[in-house]
């Protein structure tokens, strides 16, 4: 149980194709990212999965159950929605206990069933039975919230209810847990905060966790695996260093942290380095490839400034800084390489100097650096 | 220097105005209508400002002053009866309307429901007819020589199907009659609740119904709880069903209210009745906000909703078919006065003895004045409304202005025969005599249905992001200039929908018509309430036929108009 | 045009008369037609419910607009109208010699502030479908016969002045407790009880009702329509004239004065017949088979100063004791 | 003319103080960035100088002019908004000829009065004059948009909305452009792409620029100085490396980049170090100071990890690796030291591997990277 298996998922909205191609195997616990520019299909995707959109083909399975019969609210996927949807007539303590609630509606007797109704209307008429109540604390405990419960969740910052909406899925114990953006809506500080209790939870119940965002930073700092997307289809799938380090397409070498992305043609081969020619520039790489036409990426760390440093790098090239972006502990350079313009990230340490505008440097990078696609 | 100089030419300068009209038109004659309840004679309030004379006259009366009136109330039963009977009537009608507008109203705002254009298009046709014509229509189809009570006694029934002369009967044309006043707000509260919400909840396990109960219903709650004031307001004041159906045994405060001051000039005894609707009215409004104190949660994301409807058979079909019947009744009411405005006579048989379209001619010959006098009327208030809620929301959602807010409320709840009392009892004399003027009428007419315009443009205002406004002044307008540059066209739609609401309302409007309207400015519907009085159903009904086709075509007009403007929202 | 308004408000044979009345527009446009066909004056009818136009006519008592005010379904609003100040005293001269009470019927103001222009019967319309003529109530008393239980509509004493001389022409004959005995049968009897005078026959033509109190023109009305309406004179019950007056300090006092002689003339007696009203003037043949002479006997006398005595107080009594 | 004068400027809402002890002195040109956490009172400082609030107290002059009775419209304030406030019944070209209409609707005569509200209701009646044309589609081809002219605001994405607010803006040729958060409703990539463009038009036309962020990264890569906010006061004012180097309280330590701060007692000094108790660890620092109680701050980036390098640190602890996050270039590692948690980056180039959770690493960090506050 627990594991999520979609095959050959497809999704059409009155004749257009949102979703095509899909298969994904999500591994038990595994936290699991879905990235792409906004309108990809990762919403739908994560729709298909908790059951309100029915796909157009394709199966998909949570724990070796085919779930294309099952209503949403029999599917046991747990979702934290990007507006978090928490109710607005219920208080913290409510909201939590409303699956709970549910559960017992559907196993009690009339009278019990009433009792159930009421309480789930006005809480104050009916009280809660202890295990519900226990239960419920527990988690709300675990999401540092106990002192909140009888608040109306209005009365919550942004992160209290992000982790209202988290502990009101994780009370119900569900096999899949799916998140839409859940952070998109914070500031940065809180992001990041949010970001660790998610993760440290997740690690904790390993529960499986589909997370949908169009922010790679965050993918890519929470994630075990994320599948990129783009136009409803599937691009790459891997683990954020994978992606990082070997990006299938200039896309995700651009979408997955930032890239100098160049078009060449290879013009020969050297001592197992690919020699490309980039304009009037020659680059040598140490990949591999049988195209004639490339394109080389160049991770904006991956250039080196050499401060009169030997020029062991393999390439190097001279340029003009045309702009220097401080970034607290990096400065990008824009600079201008010929008819280029390469951005290279250099740390940054107190008292170090920033170059200026329009000083001349010498780059080098290594040519196991150069990645052609 | 320079601020004071801006308010005052600018914005101020609007809002002193408005503030003025209120005050003239509204809050005075309700207070000097409230001093007559003392006085048992007319007092002339302006009068005593510009003349000493009159000053003391007045001066004289309020020395003469007595509770007698309040006394009377309660010491002679009749009027305290009346109280009773028509809190009963507007409760039970309110209720009903409550749970016949629940299903129409989540059909038509959450799910696919089959034809749900053509009933949501019916739904304004109750709106349009004055309701001593619907209250005729049902004697003439459930009394007792009536076509549904022949249908019924074929089928093997005793005697009616449904009495009409019995609170029953008035109950139940008001409830089929009104309940689209309450339609709209309902939908737009079913509107509010975020889908995400019920997918939420589904998320967790329950099912649809469970859903609709837990989530959808508590959140729509709000919005109807205030609709019910609509409904309680609009049924409390109606008195064209009453007086036609006429039960023997029944007499409610606004009949009461009509036949002292248009019967017997008692205007003691209708101050006092004006005064005490006034009072319930305003308690209800009073109850209406404490139940929905914190309860506001129309604000729930800044994002837009996409709304997915629902299609599940098993629950629009049955929804289907309710609303039908709903709206079928109304509909065979409105054909039922069709076939009478062309019968030749129309006895004890099921159907008409002959067929003519004479009343159309005399109507044509004799009352195109009063089409024409409608239209103005209709066209004049609607102007004026639109301008002052346009200007009212502006104050009301921008600078938090809750006194124009709560001004702008008052015509909602003061029952029409009560406002048209109040106003000739102050404009009926020098200085400001305007009882009998176009002017008075369209002010009349523009101050009663404000309410509904205001709360259309209140809630397109809130829409538009106050920044828009701001970004218009930081370039350099000033607030009047980016008001009419920015703001103003952004709210067309709103005044669009207020609009039509406004003129299907004030075209069909009798209380205060009745009252105030001179001869040469009768409107159809006084001409049409004076035929039923005279018993020319005839050509009463004849006329309505006239009152709803231009409404429609109106309408169609208008959204055609508008149909084409689209790409601004 | 050249008809210039006169700034002393004597008014000339060119000024406009205006005529305030609540009876048909239909009718007084008639009448105002055929006056300006005899005389070449214009006569603006204005129309509205007797109690709008007298309210009209007290706040314009500073400025009054009207000349003549015709009709009211009956003599009484013209009665309070003289305690209110707003008519005054004008007889035409071919009513001079009119006894002010003939036959019980009063025909005129005994201080000359109104004139009668024709005659209203206080009676029951029955529907002929349901009801044949032997089977007609005939008295006043019939109606409470048990055969008519939810079978009646009579106009609401509340709202309607002519259901209130009813009542008190009941009272005035009977003592109030009978009275009051016999109305509240009367209106537990009743299936509706309307506020407008006319409804109840109307009723009474639909076959909403079998029988209904009204007068005899609107009963006749709807018979000349092709319904099955006829009419039933009591024993004993009001007949009333419907007076013109003369508004008092009117516009064109001169103008009003000949309109009102204009209705006792036969042109517009005629009018008023070819309405199915029992017109004044013998020299006109009435239309419905009532006539000043068939009637008389079943007029009941009223003691029109009692009745203004009691007025409010059985009227506010009414209200209280039936509904 | 275009500087801008903050004194003693204080602001209350209803008896609620939400702006207090506000100094600041912007130079003509220059571009200053408001940052603070929500709720700080950046967006009431920025809308008492546009003059959409009136200040309790304090005077704010614009290049030498008290404004404090001119009205909003009167002051010259160019103004972004962050949610553009773009007037949607107009397209692109109206929206930024509205404050040339309205100079038009100041200066002319009744009936060319009446013809410019028609254009300003609608320019299909009226047509804007050559000179008005021109200076739009001047700063429409600055702002990159001549092509979108004619489109309705709704038509265009973030970026070229946030581009047509801005257009907007300089068109009337403000003495000061003042923005509110213009890229928090933008996505990450286009975030930066605009974060340039905005930079570079301030600087090619030098109007002296206020800019609201809570955002940290953003004000410290685009900012010539920047003020920090909290609670309604502004706590430091400083070059984007004066902040990142020597935050003056923890607060900015740790919202200027992200810091270690830990509690400590100075127990001594030797070397002209000042030797620093925390826990049971000692640390040095090569900052003074008279204070006992000290808060140590060492920034993430300058701790090390010493892979079996030499220990010339000055400092070195042993700690044990709680959490690895890959931030793309960098990897973030949670490491456990005695009872302490650090926070520790290392720039992370292909190939690199990451290390696992529960090793142990041996830490460096040089006195001089040692603060004390
Ligand atoms: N109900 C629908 N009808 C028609 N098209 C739809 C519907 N729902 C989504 N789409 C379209 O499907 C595509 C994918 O939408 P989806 O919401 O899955 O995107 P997303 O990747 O979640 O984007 P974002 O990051 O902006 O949320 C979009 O182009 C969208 O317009
Ligand atoms: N009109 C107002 N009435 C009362 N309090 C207000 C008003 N406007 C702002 N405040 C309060 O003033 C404080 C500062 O608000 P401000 O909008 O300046 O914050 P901010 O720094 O811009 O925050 P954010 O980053 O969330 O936009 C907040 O606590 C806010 O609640
Ligand atoms: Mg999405
Ligand atoms: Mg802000």
């Amino acid at each position: 149980m627990g594991s999520v298996l979609i095959e050959q998922l497809r999704k059409d909205f009155s004749g257009l194709t949102v979703l095509q191609d899909i298969n994904l195997d999500i591994k038990e616990g595994e936290f699991f990212a879905l990235l792409g520019p906004s309108g990809c299909g990762k919403t739908t995707t994560m729709r298909c999965i908790a059951g309100f959109e029915t796909p157009t083909s394709g199966t998909i399975k949570i724990g070796d159950k085919n779930v294309a019969n099952l209503a949403p609210n029999e599917r046991n996927c747990g979702m934290v929605f990007q507006s978090y949807a928490l109710f607005p007539h219920m208080n913290v303590f409510d909201n939590v206990a409303y699956s709970l609630n549910i559960k017992e509606l559907k196993k009690s007797n009339f009278f019990k069933k009433a009792g159930v109704y009421t309480r789930m209307l006005n809480s104050k008429i009916v009280k809660y039975p202890q295990h519900i109540e226990r239960k419920v604390m527990d988690i709300l405990e675990y999401v540092e919230l106990t002192e909140h419960a009888k608040k109306l969740t209005s009365e919550l910052s942004g992160g209290q209810q992000q982790r209202v909406a988290l502990a009101r899925a994780l009370v119900m114990e569900p096999e899949v847990l799916l998140m839409d953006e859940p952070l998109s809506n914070l500031d940065l500080k809180l992001r990041h905060t949010m970001r660790n209790t998610i993760r440290r939870i997740q690690q904790d119940l390993k529960i499986t966790t589909i997370f949908v965002t169009h922010d790679q930073e965050e993918a890519m700092s929470m994630a075990d695996r994320i599948a990129v997307m783009k136009d409803g289809k599937i691009l790459q799938v891997g683990t954020p260093t994978d992606l990082y380090s070997n990006p299938n397409t200039p896309f995700i070498a651009d979408f997955v942290g930032t890239s100098n992305i160049l078009s060449g043609k290879v013009v020969g081969s050297e001592k197992g380095e690919t020699i490309v020619q980039i304009g009037n520039q020659q680059i040598k790489s140490s990949a591999q490839t049988d195209k004639k036409d490339v394109q080389v990426i160049i991770r904006p760390e991956n250039i080196n400034v050499l401060n009169g440093a030997p020029d062991n790098f393999g390439n190097s090239f001279e340029g003009t800084i045309h702009l220097a972006t401080y970034l607290g502990s990096i400065v990008r350079y824009d600079v201008r390489v010929g008819e280029h313009q390469l951005l290279i990230d250099t740390t940054y340490e107190s008292g170090d100097s920033i170059k200026k505008n329009g000083s001349t440097i010498r780059l080098g990078v290594s040519p196991e650096r150069v990645l052609l696609i | 220097m320079n601020k004071f100089k801006q308010n005052f030419m600018g914005l101020g300068l609007i809002k002193l105005l408005i503030y003025g009209f209120f005050l003239l038109f509204l809050i005075i004659p309700l207070l000097s209508v409230f001093l007559v309840a003392f006085t048992d004679e007319p007092i002339n309030v302006f009068g005593s400002l510009v003349s000493w004379e009159q000053m003391q006259i007045t001066i004289d009366q309020l020395k003469n002053a007595t509770l007698d009136n309040f006394k009377a109330m309660f010491t002679y039963g009749s009027y305290f009866r009346g109280l009773i009977n028509s809190l009963k009537l507007s409760l039970i009608v309110s209720l009903w309307v409550l749970i016949i507008c629940i299903p129409i109203a989540y059909g038509i705002a959450r799910t696919k429901m089959p034809f749900k254009r053509t009933i949501s298009a019916l739904c304004t046709v109750p709106l349009v007819i004055p309701t001593f014509i619907s209250a005729y229509a049902f004697i003439i189809m459930f009394g007792r020589s009536g076509w549904v009570t022949y249908i019924y006694e074929k089928m093997g029934g005793e005697g009616m199907l449904i009495d009409p002369y019995s609170m029953t009967g008035i109950a139940i044309v008001q409830i089929f009659f009104f309940f689209p006043y309450a339609l709209w707000p309902m939908v737009a509260a079913f509107k509010i609740s975020d889908i995400s919400l019920e997918e939420a909840s589904r998320n967790m396990g329950s099912r649809g119904w469970l859903t609709f109960i837990t989530v959808t219903f508590p959140l729509a709650l709000p919005g109807m709880l205030s609709t019910l004031l609509v409904i309680f307001a609009v049924s409390f004041s109606d008195f064209g069903t009453p007086i036609i159906l006429a039960p023997n045994d029944l007499n409610l405060i606004v009949v009461d209210a009509y036949r002292e001051i248009s019967g017997f000039f008692n205007w003691g005894g209708a101050a006092i009745l004006t005064v005490i609707m006034i009072a319930v009215a305003g308690v209800v409004y009073w109850l209406q906000n404490y139940l929905l104190k914190d309860k506001n949660y129309d604000v729930l994301s800044g994002k837009p909703k996409q709304v997915k409807l629902n299609k599940n058979k098993a629950l629009t079909i049955p929804l289907t078919i309710f609303s039908g019947i709903v709206v079928l009744i109304p509909i065979l009411a409105m054909i039922t006065v069709f076939l009478q405005s062309i019968a030749t006579t129309w006895g004890r048989d099921p159907l008409p003895s002959g067929y003519t379209f004479d009343h159309y001619r005399t109507i044509f010959t004799s009352s195109l004045g009063n089409i024409q006098n409608s239209l103005v009327l209709a066209g004049g208030a609607l102007i004026l409304s639109a301008v002052i809620a346009t200007f009212v929301s502006y104050f009301v959602v921008r600078q938090r202005s809750t006194t124009l807010d709560f001004m702008t409320t008052i015509p909602l709840i003061v029952p029409g025969i009560a406002f048209g009392i109040a106003l000739i009892q102050t404009f009926n004399t020098a200085p400001l005599q305007l009882t009998g003027t176009a002017l008075i009428l369209i002010i009349a007419y523009s101050i009663r249905r404000l309410p509904y315009m205001v709360r259309s443009t209140v809630g397109t205002m809130r829409a538009i992001k106050q920044d828009i406004e701001e970004a218009a002044v930081s370039l350099g307008a000033s607030t009047l200039t980016a008001a009419t540059t920015v703001v103003g066209p952004l709210m067309l739609p709103g005044i669009a929908a207020g609009s039509i609401l406004v003129f299907v309302t004030v075209i069909k409007e009798t209380s205060v018509s009745i009252l105030m309207a001179p001869a040469e400015w009768a409107p159809m519907s006084l001409a049409i309430f004076q035929n039923v009085l005279r018993a020319e159903y005839y050509s009463a009904a004849a006329m309505s036929v006239i009152l709803v086709i231009i409404v429609l075509v109106l309408q169609a007009i208008a959204n055609k108009l508008s149909g084409g403007n689209k790409s601004h929202e | 045009g050249e008809e210039s308004e006169s700034e002393d408000g004597e008014g000339s044979s060119s000024d406009p008369i205006t005529l305030y009345s609540p009876e048909t527009p239909d009718l007084t446009n008639e009448l105002a037609a055929k006056y300006e066909e005899l005389y070449g004056q214009k006569v603006n009818v204005h129309y509205a419910g007797t109690n709008v136009l007298v309210n009209q006519m007290m706040a314009e008592k500073g400025n009054p607009q009207a000349d003549v005010w015709y009709g009211g379904g009956g003599i009484l609003p013209f009665e309070s109208a003289v305690e209110k100040d707003i008519i005054t005293q004008y007889i035409p001269e071919s009513a001079e010699d009119w006894e002010v009470v003939e036959n019980g019927i009063k025909m005129k103001h005994e201080d000359d502030y109104y004139v009668g222009t024709e005659l209203f019967v206080l009676g029951f319309s029955y529907n002929t479908d349901f009801v044949t003529e032997e089977e007609a109530p005939k008295t006043w008393e019939d109606l409470l016969d048990p055969k008519w239980e939810g079978k009646i509509q009579f106009p609401n004493p509340a709202a309607s002045g002519t259901a209130t001389l009813m009542v008190l022409s009941y009272m005035m004959q009977h003592g109030e407790e009978e009275g009051w005995e016999y109305f509240q049968q009367l209106a537990a009897h009743s299936n509706s009880i309307p506020d407008s005078g006319s409804a109840p026959t109307k009723a009474v033509a639909m076959g909403e009702a079998h029988v209904a109190i009204g007068f005899d023109f609107m009963a006749y009305e709807h018979q000349a329509k092709g319904e099955t309406v006829d009419f039933v004179v009591p024993d004993k019950t009001p007949i009333l004239v419907n007076p013109a007056t003369l508004v008092k300090d009117g516009p064109n006092p001169e103008g009003g004065k000949k309109f009102i002689d204009f209705m006792l003339e036969e042109e517009a007696q005629q009018i008023l017949a070819n309405w199915y009203h029992i017109p004044i003037n013998p020299e006109v043949e009435s239309q419905t088979p009532l006539n000043i002479d068939s009637i008389k006997d079943n007029a009941v006398d009223l003691d029109i100063d009692w009745v203004n005595e009691h007025y409010d107080r059985i009227r506010n009594e009414w209200t209280n004791k039936i509904n």
